[in-house]
């Protein structure tokens, strides 16, 4: 066991480095640098900043000693936050986007997956359609409308929900019903197909055929096998909400890493887009490691290493 | 008995499958090192628990599978190692039918566009003289004419399995192995395949290996008939000999347990029931793989693997005590 | 005599009874499973629809895409007129611009404002030498008669709207530089639908492609080719845009064809290589290696056919993604360029003035979404159509 | 002897949006206590609808349109879902063909027979758990203290087959009905279940339904037989009687296609040609009329009845009315039932 | 505390700041907290020029020493404020390896020594060009780094002991200037001169301008002191109890949060959550203009323009670009923009006094540009004259010039302008261009490289007097896109900084200012402006011509 995750470990550094190693030479290879500004620099201020960062050194020497820090964790200072590391912006920016995001994945499973029980239990009734309807929209809308319409709404009806900020649980409302919308809808979509193919497979009769209830028949039987599916999507995108959102960041102002992550590109701040990117495909990539543990607890048939599907 | 030309020669073939990674991982010696022959035109059953290894061998034989070990020879020329593209001849040679009638054919394709698939890829036949040729296969398999545009999915299991057959006739092997082919079929339906199946082997010589776990219609088709146990060969001979005469304990209990489709039989008191389960192929021990189900068995079938032994002419089988069990 | 009841029956009477169908190829076959699902075909039905409004609707439109009339910027499509007399009506925009406009809706032309008295919150307008007040001080206070403002005209005041009509001159109404919002958007539908086209074609051919190579291989193959995927899916795309936005330093919708050509593939490669490994033992497509069929037909005869069902679904699905992705490209300055407009860009610009002019995000939203929902009844009728197993008679 | 099930004129139908599939055409027949009946027929003939229509679990589309199913003189068909599982798993359980798919494979197996030996006698999840482990010896699986905690997976085709029994005999059932609990298995496997089910009837004294295609299995333990074609009963018998003197062409036809093994020279199979009904346009008389050597024209118009041909034997065929030409071993007899 | 609470100001800053260190700071946030937290020499309030930390001050009679006399005053941190500290600030800002953004500023102080240190460098020769070269990894031009200018061939520490910037004792601080410069006093209010503290400057944890975001470590001297400050959130100000001025202070603390959605923004300000915010959304603007007495539009010393790319042969003709000029509907588009942006009749915009106390923009005229449509018939006349000097037909040129391009930065009010200006072209001279928008940085590399026919462009001024607009139109400057290059207007400018008598450095300014708006190298679309919402029951509240809000005497009159 132990073996299989080394194993996988290192396939995944290996990823990561190669996901550096493209961005830091894409990164080059685009114009602007760090240092250009609405009001541009004069070339002489340019070259001091750029002897104070380094980035004077020949570019392949620069590649070295980034991947060297990389190594140790120390994915270097933001170009543009003066003074702040990479690893202090992720820290600063992680807790906001962590703290919607975990808000929003709640609210996909606590939602997403009893409306596709719904739906899947009332197939072709009224209320199946309801919530295929509002699926369809859930992933047509995209974030920026719900999170604009929703400030909209607030600021002129409602006055008691904050309408930025995250000190009072109520305002997380907004921001994470943005997040969460088009994963809530593919959840309940997915949900709905999986529950659907569980509900004719033999088991279930045999659960019926002994008697069960039918609240233990769905809520135990079906629904443990038919979260299979339901997993392996949840978990990238788990990583994908953490990792936060520019759009609604921006719009709730939310000081989260989901807008360093777009920011830092428009900054064309190095080496914060690079910590960015290996941050985020760690936890990508540790989330698909999770999804494949839970799917062992879910259905001990699936064995470590056997993954069917990605 | 004597002039028989072998098409199909095994030797020593071994397949393990490797599951698991690393520290995970574990050998499965699905076929352990087993040997035969099949002669030209007769057909040759294989029989054994679920598990125990059949379907492996047919599609090793076929190359789905890369041998771990050993000899495939058709014709005397060892195909077990040889690429794709080498084996290409040979795909025309041997065919394969599957166990089941559903799975088999592409849903998606019409039963013409099945068959033609062999015929196109071994650029045999083009246009009409293609088409003809599907027609007359499914003429010989007892389907009509009409046919030929429909989907597998508008046919019952007995029919999707003649196509299936037609499909495999289509490029005129030589040697056709079944796996299953009838196991998924109605009883009544069994009968008709069975039927036919024979009548195409007269017709075109064909050669079987026949893989089966219902012993009476193996015994019906086979002309001999080879046992497995856990990825080894137990036993082969004719399939009278075996019925009438079998001389390993496993096989014998595998045949006491028919059951009889006769109620006042009294076979049925005399019945030995096997204890227990197939073990499992996974690191297997040495010695007899069905010393812990075999009544007989002595500390000795623990430790040592017996091997397949010629006890009389044209019946081998594998068993230590073999004589002392049958008193010979 | 015999019972005649009681006669055999010759055989040929027994088995007639099969019934002898013409023979379709696939393709036919599928159509005509498809005509059957009447949902199926209201989403066609709506995708053909969607295709000549954007193609052939201009035609009929007397505007273009790019036809500016600052004056009559930002007027919806419903206008609460107010009565001058003489059958003359004017109609105070949000931009607090007065517009003369017919008893039909037909809006005539912007009255020059002559005095701006924020005080007492009064504009003034000209119109034929004679002063229109507009007295909005309403709005800023509470009043119980439900007045909005005033208009008063040669001594005539209205205190409330005559009628209200809708836009003759501009029937959805205009955006912010007075341009007509239906040409805009049947413009749009040009853009979006090519998009999502390309962004289907490219899902299909990439990814499927991908997806199968890499299910079907196997081994170190799929490992190195999943892992290819992976690092796509990380790489930031705004990112990769800049950098192909300079590397091919030319603009247009083959742009973004290039775009989502690179990396618009890889959730469809993810999902068929996952079908593809379950289907690659099916036993169909070991009898096709048996015979010796080569790799890139089993691929196109046997996986991906059978893979289609969730193929189609994840296609529908990712139409309003391309969309809106072909609206983040044009932001970043790759694609098309402005007048043009896609739905995607449409609604973007329109966000900022939600509260304000909302019929500008709806129209093109309303667009977007009815074009998602008529692929997904296609789609979905597609899906079993494709598949003759669910074959009705 | 008490009848425990009587199950009269039952017909089921799913009503499928291709049309409906007459499932289970007006079948009758009656269990008797310690009874084995064993049911066969072709795959499609309705075997299975029968049996969960007895238990209440035909599933959507399908509903049972007529006929009654008195379970000691109580009729089934008219009680809700709830007040159903309450006997199911407890009076009447059910085992089902394919081990392999018919067990939860998410949860141990003690879990699943925990669960339903608590759900029908109220007993704490210990004394449940010292119960299963009873049941789990009586079902000769070795080691049950481990093999309790293991999941499905980790048992073997027939192990499971023993744990699906456990659970379907956990609350001593009068009624078990097992529809072909041993196709998927083999021979070994199967006969230690065939085994295992007559110790049953006789450590429990449960009436058992057996559904089969396999009339070796059929005559192995049934003291009852029923032959199933096309949704309707082709021949009701005792086992001996079917075996010695078939009354109905497809029974005929059905024991002479398995191979008869005899050394030497082989005969040619005898199968039953043309291939099984479709039951969405079943043939309007006698469902197995296209498919018989002896059709008559009132065949193909008019379903038979049962004829009653002895004591222990009825069979629906129209050979049997007087009318008919003499077919060798059909015997004729007047009126119909 | 219920006090001070009610008597905290609640203010959206817009983004986070990089930093607040005055020196470091280059961005307009940055510069509005650092207005609130420190006080430069003087301090400017809508336009007039307050005395700071200087009590007064005494120029030469040549015009090239001032001499500062300062007040006593004390750092946040009880400790006093000396005339040395001004010259700590002044040469950290200077020294290169500083790296201030806004170190060029120096430039524009003339005060002597000031660019050599700026400058400073001993790598190359070249001060307009990075040529540190390398040769397969090694750099070439190592012999010249001799810890010496390369032009002056002095060390640093050589080249800051010539600084011209002298503090005489604690409370007089002397400045040596190349050329006397009018507006040297009133650049004093800019945040880059404003004076910070060695010791707290240089603490521990406080590089890079750590420092004056942590409030263990902020050491400042203007009305008020910084509390706290969360990254990315917001920071909060209280009242400096040792600010000189203290007396006229009126609010206890300011909450200052980051939110720079102007949409957000301004849905907090409506709810109440907010009592001062920088912008609003541009849509709202009509609106507000009409009903509310909370807004407020002002305009900004900056001209937004479109610069031809002289270097291409088809923009070489001053008619054509006469011609374009007048082409478009200035009015139209401010009316679209609706920010109270103002129509540009001339490249310098209103709010300059010259010499006699006239408006500098309003004496130099329109230059024929009418703001709305009235002069496009003269347009095409002109465009026809063009047509004819080139040697071509009207329709020849059309067809010449369709297909260029006109480039902006991707956002939505510069393609909003590009839209109409290309209508007006197009339905005016019946000259169709294209339009294509860029990612920021690369547009500023695009059009740094001259790769452009037509580019959209923008100046904002940092100090008082037009040649701070004029002076970027001169050969080589960073900013002159368009590559005017004409000698006689570079010595224009350069007499214009070098007169001690304001009526000749005015005259200058005018002729130049003639000379750009009759060559047109640039089309000046409109005049910037800055809006704003403050409560009513905010008063007193100030701003800086320049930009910068101005708390000092602000009061919540709740
Ligand atoms: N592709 C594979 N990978 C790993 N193990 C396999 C694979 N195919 C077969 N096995 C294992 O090899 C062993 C032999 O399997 P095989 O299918 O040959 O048995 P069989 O005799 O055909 O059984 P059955 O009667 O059930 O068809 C089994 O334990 C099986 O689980
Ligand atoms: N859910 C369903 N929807 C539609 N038709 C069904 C459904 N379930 C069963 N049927 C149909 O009812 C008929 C009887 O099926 P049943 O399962 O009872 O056959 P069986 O005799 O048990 O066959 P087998 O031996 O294959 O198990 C079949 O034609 C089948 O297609
Ligand atoms: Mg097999
Ligand atoms: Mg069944």
């Amino acid at each position: 066991m132990f073996g299989y995750y080394l194993k996988r470990i290192f396939s995944a550094i290996v990823t990561l480095f190669i996901i550096a190693t493209l961005t830091f030479f894409m990164m080059r290879a685009i114009p602007g640098g760090p240092f250009t500004r609405e009001k541009a620099l004069p070339d002489q201020i340019i070259a001091q900043l750029n002897a104070k960062y380094n980035l004077d050194d020949p570019v392949i020497v620069q590649y070295l000693n980034y991947m060297k820090g990389i190594a140790t964790f120390n994915f270097g200072p933001s170009f543009r936050e003066l003074g702040l590391t990479v690893n202090d912006l992720i820290r600063q920016g992680l807790p906001g986007s962590m703290k919607v995001g975990i808000v929003a994945v709640l609210m996909i499973l606590v939602f997403g997956i009893p409306m596709g029980i719904i739906s899947a239990l009332k197939q072709n009734k009224p209320i199946d359609y309801t919530v295929m309807v509002l699926a369809t929209i859930g992933v047509t809308v995209p974030s920026f409308v719900v999170a604009t319409l929703y400030i909209y709404l607030i600021s002129s009806r409602v006055s008691w929900i904050p309408i930025t900020g995250l000190s009072n649980p109520i305002a997380f409302i907004g921001p994470a019903i943005a997040l969460s919308g088009y994963s809530l809808s593919y959840v309940a979509r997915l949900t709905r197909s999986s529950m659907l193919e569980v509900l004719r497979q033999d088991y279930i009769r045999t659960a019926r055929a002994n008697g069960l209830s039918e609240t233990r028949v769905i809520g135990k039987h079906a629904l443990k096998n038919a979260l299979i599916p339901v997993v392996t999507y949840v978990g990238p995108m788990i990583a994908a909400i953490l990792t936060g959102s520019f759009v609604v960041e921006r719009i709730f102002a939310i000081n989260g890493i989901g807008r360093y992550f777009v920011e830092s590109v428009s900054n064309r701040d190095y080496t914060v887009i690079i910590g960015m990117t290996v941050f985020y495909a760690g936890l990508y990539i540790f989330m698909v490691l999770l999804v494949d543990i839970a799917y062992s607890f879910i259905d001990p048939r699936i064995k470590l290493g056997k993954r069917t599907g990605d | 008995m004597e002039n028989r030309i072998p098409l199909l020669e095994v030797k020593n073939l071994k397949k393990h499958f490797i599951t698991g990674v690393l520290k995970n991982r574990k050998v499965l010696t699905a076929v352990d090192g087993i040997d035969f022959v099949i002669y030209k035109g007769e057909t040759f059953g294989l029989v054994g628990e679920s598990g125990c290894g059949k379907t492996t061998i047919g599609r090793t034989i076929i190359r789905l599978y890369n041998p771990t070990d050993g000899e495939i020879l058709i014709d005397g020329i060892d195909i077990a190692k040889m690429s794709e593209k080498e084996l290409k001849p040979y795909r025309k040679k041997m065919q394969m039918i599957f166990q089941d009638p559903y799975a088999s054919l592409n849903s998606r394709m019409t039963v013409t566009d099945i068959i033609a698939e062999g015929i196109d890829t071994h650029h045999l036949l083009e246009g009409d003289a293609k088409q003809e040729r599907i027609y007359e296969l499914l003429e010989k398999v007892g389907l009509k004419r009409e046919h030929a545009s429909r989907y597998p999915h508008e046919f019952s299991g007995g029919q999707r399995q003649r196509i299936g057959i037609a499909r495999s006739l289509a490029v005129n092997p030589e040697l056709i192995i079944c796996d299953e082919p009838i196991s998924a079929l109605d009883v009544s339906i069994q009968a008709q395949v069975v039927n036919m199946l024979e009548d195409l082997q007269d017709e075109f010589q064909l050669t079987y290996l026949f893989i089966a776990h219902d012993l009476s219609m193996v015994r019906h088709i086979s002309d001999r008939i080879g046992v497995m146990y856990l990825g080894k060969m137990m036993e082969i001979t004719t399939a009278d000999e075996l019925y009438e005469n079998a001389l390993h304990p496993y096989t014998k209990s595998l045949l006491s347990a028919i059951p009889i489709p006769d109620p006042k039989s009294s076979i049925r008191d005399r019945r030995v029931i096997l204890k227990g389960d197939v073990g499992s192929p996974i690191n297997p021990k040495p010695g007899c793989r069905f010393a812990s189900r075999c009544r007989y068995a002595k500390s000795n079938c623990f430790e040592v693997t017996p091997e397949l032994r010629e006890i009389k002419e044209g019946h081998f089988a594998s068993c230590h005590y073999i004589e002392e069990i049958n008193g010979i | 005599m015999r019972n005649p009841e009681f006669e055999y029956v010759d055989s040929s009477r027994k088995e007639s009874k099969e019934q002898i169908r013409k023979s379709l190829t696939y393709w036919k076959d599928a159509w005509r499973r498809l005509k059957k699902n009447r949902l199926a075909m209201v989403g066609m039905f709506g995708v053909i629809l969607i295709i000549l409004f954007g193609v052939v609707g201009p035609w009929f439109m007397p505007y273009s895409y790019s036809d500016q009339n600052n004056n009559f910027a930002n007027i919806p499509p419903r206008l609460e007129i107010y009565s001058i007399g003489n059958n003359e009506y004017v109609y105070l925009s949000k931009q607090y611009n007065l517009i003369l406009v017919s008893s039909k809706g037909e809006l005539i032309t912007k009255l020059t404002r002559t005095n701006m008295d924020v005080l007492n919150k009064i504009y003034v307008y000209t119109y034929d030498g004679e002063d229109i007040v507009v007295d909005y001080s309403y709005r800023a206070r509470d009043n119980d008669d439900g007045i909005d403002i005033t208009v008063s005209y040669k001594g005539l005041t209205s205190e409330y709207p005559a009628k209200t009509v809708s836009n003759k001159t501009y029937r959805l109404g205009s955006d912010n530089l007075g341009r007509d919002l239906l040409t805009r958007v049947m413009y749009g539908a040009r853009i979006s639908l090519t998009v999502a086209f390309v962004a289907t074609i490219v899902n299909l051919v990439i990814g499927v492609t991908y997806g199968a190579i890499s299910g079907l291989e196997g081994g170190l193959v799929d490992d190195i080719m999943m892992r290819i995927v992976d690092v796509i899916n990380s790489i930031p795309l705004v990112l990769y845009v800049i950098l192909l936005m300079v590397i091919i330093n030319n603009r247009g919708l083959w742009t973004i064809i290039i775009t989502l050509g690179t990396v618009y593939w890889v959730g469809m490669a993810r999902l068929v290589r996952g079908q593809v490994l379950g289907l690659k033992e099916q036993e169909y497509v070991l009898a096709a290696r048996t015979i010796g069929v080569p790799k890139a037909k089993i691929i196109t005869r046997h996986l991906i056919p059978n893979a289609m069902g969730p193929i189609i679904v994840s296609m529908t699905m990712m139409i309003p993604s391309a969309v809106f992705t072909e609206s983040f490209l044009s932001f970043i300055g790759l694609g098309i360029s402005a007048p043009q407009a896609s739905w995607g860009t449409l609604a973007n610009d329109a966000l900022p003035g939600l509260s304000t002019y909302p019929y500008q995000l709806f129209i093109p939203a309303f667009a977007i979404a009815l074009t998602m929902l008529s692929f997904n009844f296609l789609g979905d009728g597609l899906r079993s159509a494709l598949d003759p197993r669910l074959r009705k008679g | 002897m008490a009848k425990i099930l009587e199950v009269k004129n039952l017909r089921t139908t799913f009503f499928t949006h291709l049309g409906e599939v007459q499932a289970v055409r007006g079948i009758s027949f009656d269990l008797e206590e310690g009874d084995i009946l064993g049911i066969v027929g072709e795959s499609g003939s309705g075997k299975s609808v029968t049996s969960l229509s007895i238990m209440g679990l035909v599933d959507e589309p399908g509903r049972i349109v007529e006929g009654e199913v008195l379970f000691e003189g109580l009729d089934l068909t008219k009680l809700d879902q709830k007040e159903m599982s309450n006997y199911r798993g407890n009076e009447i359980s059910m085992i089902f063909q394919d081990p392999m798919t018919s067990i939860n494979p998410a949860f141990t197996v003690g879990n699943q027979l925990r669960e339903v030996i608590m759900t029908h006698t109220g007993m704490n999840k210990e004394q449940a758990h010292q119960r299963a482990l009873e049941l789990l010896t009586m079902v000769g699986i070795p080691e049950p203290e481990t093999r309790i905690k293991n999941h499905p997976y980790q048992f073997s085709g027939g192990m499971r087959q023993r744990a699906l029994i456990s659970m379907a005999i956990a609350c001593n059932p009068k009624l078990l009905i097992a529809d072909e609990p041993t196709t998927a298995l083999d021979v070994t496997i199967q006969a230690q279940i065939l085994e295992l089910m007559r110790d049953l009837k006789t450590k429990i004294n449960t009436s058992i339904i057996l559904i089969t295609h396999d009339l070796g299995v059929i005559s192995e333990i049934c003291n009852k037989v029923i032959v199933m074609y096309g949704g309707m009963i082709m021949e009701k018998a005792d086992i001996i009687s079917l075996f010695d003197n078939p009354q109905h062409p497809y029974t005929r036809g059905l024991m002479l296609s398995v191979p008869r093994n005899v050394t030497g020279k082989k005969a040619r199979l005898i199968p039953i040609e043309g291939s099984p009904p479709d039951l969405m346009a079943p043939p309007s008389g006698c469902p197995f009329s296209p498919r018989c050597q002896h059709a008559m024209e009132i065949c193909l118009k008019k379903a038979a009845p049962l004829f009653k041909i002895s004591d222990t034997q009825e069979a629906s065929c129209w050979l049997h009315h007087p009318d008919a030409p003499e077919v060798k071993g059909f015997v004729k007899v007047a009126g119909e039932k | 505390t219920g006090d001070v609470e009610g008597n905290t100001l609640r203010w959206n800053i817009g983004a986070d700041p990089l930093t607040i260190d005055p020196t470091l700071n280059g961005a307009s946030d940055g510069g509005d907290v650092i207005n609130q937290t420190f006080e430069g020499l003087v301090r400017e309030i809508n336009g007039i020029v307050y005395p700071g930390i200087a009590e007064s001050w005494e120029t030469s009679t040549d015009g090239k020493t001032v001499t500062f006399t300062l007040r006593e005053s004390n750092w946040s941190d009880g400790t006093p404020l000396t005339a040395g500290d001004f010259v700590y600030s002044w040469l950290r800002g200077m020294d290169p390896s500083t790296a201030s953004e806004y170190s060029w500023i120096w430039e524009y102080t003339n005060v002597v020594g000031s660019v050599d240190l700026v400058y400073w460098t001993d790598v190359c020769n070249n001060t307009t060009e990075v040529c540190n070269v390398y040769v397969q990894g090694a750099l070439v031009g190592a012999e010249n780094a001799d810890g010496k200018d390369d032009s002056t061939g002095l060390t640093l520490a050589e080249t800051k002991a010539l600084v011209g910037v002298k503090a005489i004792n604690d409370t007089t601080l002397e400045v040596k200037l190349v050329n006397p410069t009018a507006y040297f006093v009133s650049l004093m209010a800019f945040y880059h001169f404003m004076p910070t503290k060695k010791s707290a400057v240089e603490a521990v944890g406080g590089e890079d301008g750590l420092w004056a975001k942590n409030p263990n470590l902020v050491v400042s001297n203007g009305p008020f002191v910084l509390t706290r400050y969360v990254g990315g959130e917001g920071l909060r100000l209280e009242k400096n109890q040792e600010y000189w001025n203290k007396k006229e202070v009126y609010l206890a603390a300011i909450e200052g949060e980051f939110v720079d959605l102007e949409t957000t923004a301004y849905a907090k300000y409506n709810a109440g959550e907010y009592d001062f915010i920088p912008s609003v959304p541009s849509v709202m603007i009509p609106t507000l203009i009409a009903l509310s007495d909370e807004f407020y539009v002002y305009p900004l010393l900056g001209t937004y323009y479109y610069s031809f790319n002289l270097e291409r042969v088809e923009w070489q003709n001053a008619k054509l670009r006469k011609a374009l000029a007048l082409a478009i509907n200035r009015q139209a588009i401010c009316d679209a923009l609706s920010a109270g942006q103002l129509p540009a009749a001339g490249f310098v915009p209103p709010g300059f006094i010259d010499n006699q106390g006239k408006d500098f923009a309003a004496e130099s005229g329109n230059y024929g540009i009418d703001p709305g449509a009235g002069s496009q018939a003269q347009a095409v006349a002109l465009f026809a004259e063009a047509a004819a000097d080139l040697g071509k037909t009207v329709a020849e040129l059309k067809t010449y010039l369709n297909g260029k391009v006109i480039l902006y930065n991707t956002s939505e009010g510069h393609k909003m302008v590009a839209e109409m200006v290309q209508e007006n072209w197009k339905s005016v001279l019946g000259v169709e261009l294209t339009l294509q928008n860029q990612e920021w940085a690369v547009f500023q590399n695009t059009r740094k490289n001259g790769d452009f026919d037509i580019a959209r462009g923008g100046w904002l001024t940092d100090f008082m007097d037009p040649a701070g607009m004029l002076a970027i139109f001169t050969t080589g400057n960073a900013y002159n896109d368009p590559n005017y290059e004409v000698a006689a207007y570079d010595t224009l400018l350069a007499e214009s900084q070098s007169t001690t008598d304001m009526a000749v450095h005015f005259q200058k300014l005018y002729a130049a200012n003639d000379m750009l708006m009759a060559a047109m190298p640039v089309i000046p679309v409109y005049y910037y402006s800055d809006v704003m919402m403050a409560k009513s029951y905010l008063v007193n509240w100030g701003r800086s011509v320049l930009g910068s809000v101005d708390f000092t005497h602000a009061k919540l009159n709740r």
